[in-house]
């Protein structure tokens, strides 16, 4: 504990804004903690968005399970990186409800088990993650791409990480949250067949799927903490 | 928007502990969002209600005697987390296996959905019936996609008094089926209620407008359109259902349900069953009991909701049996 | 104000016919305004309430297997007249003459007095209690000031039960006077209701104001405080309850009744009830039941209140008798 | 019934215009329907007088027993002037309900019932229409002058009745309007002690009583009626 709180200390001061070519257990600890802070703070945009084609609470789920997970991360002192993200899965799953609390914590949870006992993640780690990722969240919901929901974001956050297992880890993670964004940019075009807007039909047309503008901030703050 | 809450984030959390005070010993808290009766026969199939909170009195008021034995309660509008559901499978669990009766949103088949994963993995039998009555969110044939509205209220009181006299989980299975494809709902909002946390209104519609088949957060219906008068919404409202794929004749008997979404008081609908009543008595179908009231809400939601169950020699005993529930009592 | 009516000077009539349809066969209206229920036997002392519409389900939504035998219904927010009152009167009436139970208000007071005395002169017995459970109108000591509010909920349940085993009219009035003399209500406003004639709003309240111990038109209460958490809310008004002269001990029993007086949802009713039950516990007082929800309502209105009824072993069995009626139904 | 509509029109010609000795009851019918036209075309500053003390729907009460009343009076061939008050009395009393419904009611019927099988009113019947009236509404809701209620108006209307008997019935039709108009403005000034508005205390001060403010139209719609 102490050594881990050091060592946060040492990262906070200098390390955090330099570029990482892997992270450590530790360091996706932080990223994660980064991320919660983040989506934390972006509650009303997420709730507002979700009032358009929803029932605006997106951003208070949001807020709900990453104000536990920021909890259950300052308490945690991984050894694997897949327990990190395994852990942040876990208590979405178990404090949001909702639809995004069930996406969310596959999300995580699905990712962070294939990453299997890897001790840090790396550009493939990371196409790894995304795709299990995309998988278990699929499986669940059975969204598929152009249903207007966070899969639009996460399957373009997914096939960057594919292409860009040959890149370093921050412009991998540049390529995924470029991809995520993109998805999310996407969806402002779509008529939703899924969730709660899906029976908006055309009146969804040119707001953005409020899951997916969540996953557009998790990477873009995922790829500022890689630098 | 004044509301009587202590802080908004703990409404969800505070009203279960208040509903728990409510049954007054015959329901018990599991863990942080799961309630279940107290006294739960040894040997019965279980019914399991569920969603998200901020609709009282369903879906957590919908357990009691001859109803639902346990519910999962989600935070205000969102559907319950895995990890409450399958509490609330353990507890209401007697060893007949468990049903998952609940409303068909996104949110609460997938988190249904990885509950049931869970409980199977202990060896708890689940199975899963989900309410689609509402007419105006797809057309019949994807019935699937349809949104579940008031329809809940006869379709879980029947399932209560199933679950209560079905040998197996199968046979519950099939007679609460049956009750959910009898039923047809169709709605009218007329003006928000708020959320708790942000007393933002749910949704927006202007002054003289009304949203004929608008789901109870505000999603889509079949249009919007001009306020009318009480005698020309009843009958628009009626047609839509008739119009659907469940065949009524004269001679049938059906349930009829005039729910208030929150502010729409008594007398507005008991203004509307007035003529819902007459429209089905030109039509020769019988009214076989009639249930009214504040029952599926969204807060202080203006507007209300029609909903028909077909009832037959199967349902009608069902139907019959006595419960006793927050939302719904029957002597 | 969108409302669903169609003529809204028809609007009460409407609803007493909407009723009627309600209740499916099982009450007749008798007269313009007048229902009673369809099969009263034929020895029993009969139980009538009534007064304005306007307040659903109350009054003429409590007639019922239990509950009242019949109920003169008014216009909306006024009192029925005397010829309805008489009406009604004489289709309850068995041979064994007719309790009348209303609320303190000057229009009812006057109306059912005056069909007394038609009744009388008819050689119908009848006897009158009034319900005066709000204790923010008046000071104890001039109790006949007081207005009938949420209380007469449980009073008149218990005054159903009383009329199917009293043996004459004077045993029931005596079982329904103990019945009044051991209620304590209380409430608080947030917001007025609308009158349907007009549209406008039934009283003024500023948007950060409440009004305690207001009435459900809007009369005065106790004062106009600031909007303050549900805890504060409900220890306050409890504590003008147990301020007043009926003694509440350590032991004693009580029936709990969280009235929302229409708009305010079940979920603010339940966790206010959270904090009663709390403040009860903390004082020795056990809960013998709860009762929750629109019960006493003043159109949309937003507000609620508390009712204490205590209970000795005379006025629980009368409790715990089954009853069915639209407003209050136990099995 | 043709007698009498020639009588009608005649009056609405030219006696309508004319001083009043005493009136046939016909004419007492004419000036109930009089009185009940004002009434009807008075609802919203009678609702919006209630608004202020009670529950907001004097106004639409009175509209709803004086449009009956009318259509009854429409309907009758009186032959007695007693008759004419009683039958608006009972109308009233029948179709209102509330306070007000009782206590106009009973002021027509016992103030009519008083007037036996007089088949004219002059200021003598009218002062024994007044009393029996105000006797009638104070046994019945035991309001005192002083209450702030159409008590007030009615009492002041009595007096003035009393005081007139060896006046013309314009003048005393006038004194008694004076007094009803005298009692109602009286009324702003106190606390109310009967009614709705009783919980009100101190809050009731500066507003009319809304039953006096009809009591007070009333009486001023027969004085011009009488000329
Ligand atoms: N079947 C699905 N698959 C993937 N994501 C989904 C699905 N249904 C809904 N979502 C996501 O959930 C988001 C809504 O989350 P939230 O508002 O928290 O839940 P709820 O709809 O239960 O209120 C949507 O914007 C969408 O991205
Ligand atoms: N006890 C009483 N005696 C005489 N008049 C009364 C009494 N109580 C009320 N009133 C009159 O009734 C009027 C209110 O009438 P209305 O608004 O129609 O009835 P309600 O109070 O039933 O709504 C008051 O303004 C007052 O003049
Ligand atoms: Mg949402
Ligand atoms: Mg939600
Ligand atoms: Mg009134
Ligand atoms: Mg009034």
């Amino acid at each position: 504990m102490v050594a881990a709180d050091l060592r946060a200390a040492a990262t906070n001061q200098k390390l955090y804004y330099m570029s990482k070519e892997t992270l450590s257990p530790n360091e996706v600890r932080e990223m994660l903690i980064a991320i919660s802070d983040k989506i934390i703070e972006s509650e009303e945009l997420l709730s507002e968005a979700d009032r358009r084609l929803g029932d605006g609470d997106h951003g208070l789920g949001m807020k709900r399970g990453f104000t536990a997970a920021k909890a259950a991360l300052k308490a945690l002192e991984p050894t694997t990186v897949g327990q990190v993200f395994s852990t942040t899965g876990m208590t979405l799953m178990g404090t949001m409800g909702g639809a995004s609390g069930a996406v969310m914590g596959i999300l995580y949870q699905n990712g962070g088990t294939a990453l299997g006992d890897a001790d840090s993640l790396d550009a493939s780690g990371l196409s790894t993650f995304m795709t299990a990722a995309l998988e278990g969240v699929t499986n669940l919901g059975g969204a598929k791409p152009g249903d207007k929901t966070m899969v639009d974001a996460l399957a373009g956050a997914q096939e960057a990480a594919a292409a860009s297992t040959g890149l370093s880890l921050p412009d991998a993670m540049k390529a995924v949250s470029d991809g995520a964004t993109a998805g999310m940019e996407a969806t402002k075009a779509m008529i939703a067949t899924m969730g709660r807007a899906k029976t908006l039909g055309e009146k969804s047309i040119g707001h953005p799927d409020p899951g997916a503008v969540s996953v557009s901030i998790m990477f873009q703050t995922a790829s500022a903490y890689v630098g | 928007m004044k509301k009587i809450l202590n802080d908004p984030n703990d409404a969800a959390a505070e009203l279960v502990d208040g509903l728990v005070d409510y049954y007054n010993g015959k329901v018990t808290k599991v863990g942080p969002g799961a309630i279940a009766l107290t006294d739960i026969a040894s040997d019965k199939v279980a019914l399991l209600v569920g969603g998200g909170t901020g609709h009282e009195p369903i879906y957590h008021g919908l357990i009691g005697e001859g109803m639902a034995d346990g519910a999962a309660c989600g935070d205000i509008f969102a559907a319950p987390p895995p990890n409450i559901i399958l509490e609330a499978t353990r507890a209401v669990n007697k060893g007949k296996g468990v049903l998952y009766l609940y409303g068909n949103y996104a949110g609460d088949v997938m988190n249904f959905k990885i509950a049931a994963q869970l409980a199977a993995a202990e060896g708890i039998k689940v199975e899963t019936v989900l309410i689609w009555d509402d007419v105006a969110s797809a057309q019949p044939s994807t019935k699937e996609d349809r949104r579940g509205i008031a329809g809940l209220i006869p379709i879980v009181k029947i399932a209560g008094a199933a679950a209560d006299k079905a040998k197996d989980l199968d046979e519950l299975v099939s007679l609460v089926t049956s009750a959910r494809d009898n039923t047809r709902s169709v709605g009218v909002a007329l003006s928000p209620g708020s959320i708790p946390a942000t007393g933002k209104p749910t949704f927006e519609l202007d002054d003289d407008s009304i949203g004929i088949g608008m789901g109870i957060h505000g999603e889509q219906g079949v249009g919007i359109e001009k306020m009318m008068p009480a005698d020309d919404l009843a009958e628009k409202l009626l047609n839509l259902i008739l119009a659907d794929d469940l065949i009524l004749e004269s001679g049938d008997d059906v349930l009829v349900l005039i729910n208030s979404l929150g502010s729409t008081t008594m007398m507005e609908c008991l203004i509307v069953l007035k003529k819902v009543k007459a429209l089905l008595v030109d039509k020769g179908i019988k009214i076989y009991d009639v249930m009214l009231g504040p029952l599926v809400t969204c807060q202080e939601m203006a507007g209300l909701s029609i909903s028909l169950t077909k009832v037959d020699d199967t349902l009608k005993p069902l139907w019959d049996a006595p419960c006793s529930s927050l939302g719904y009592t029957k002597l």
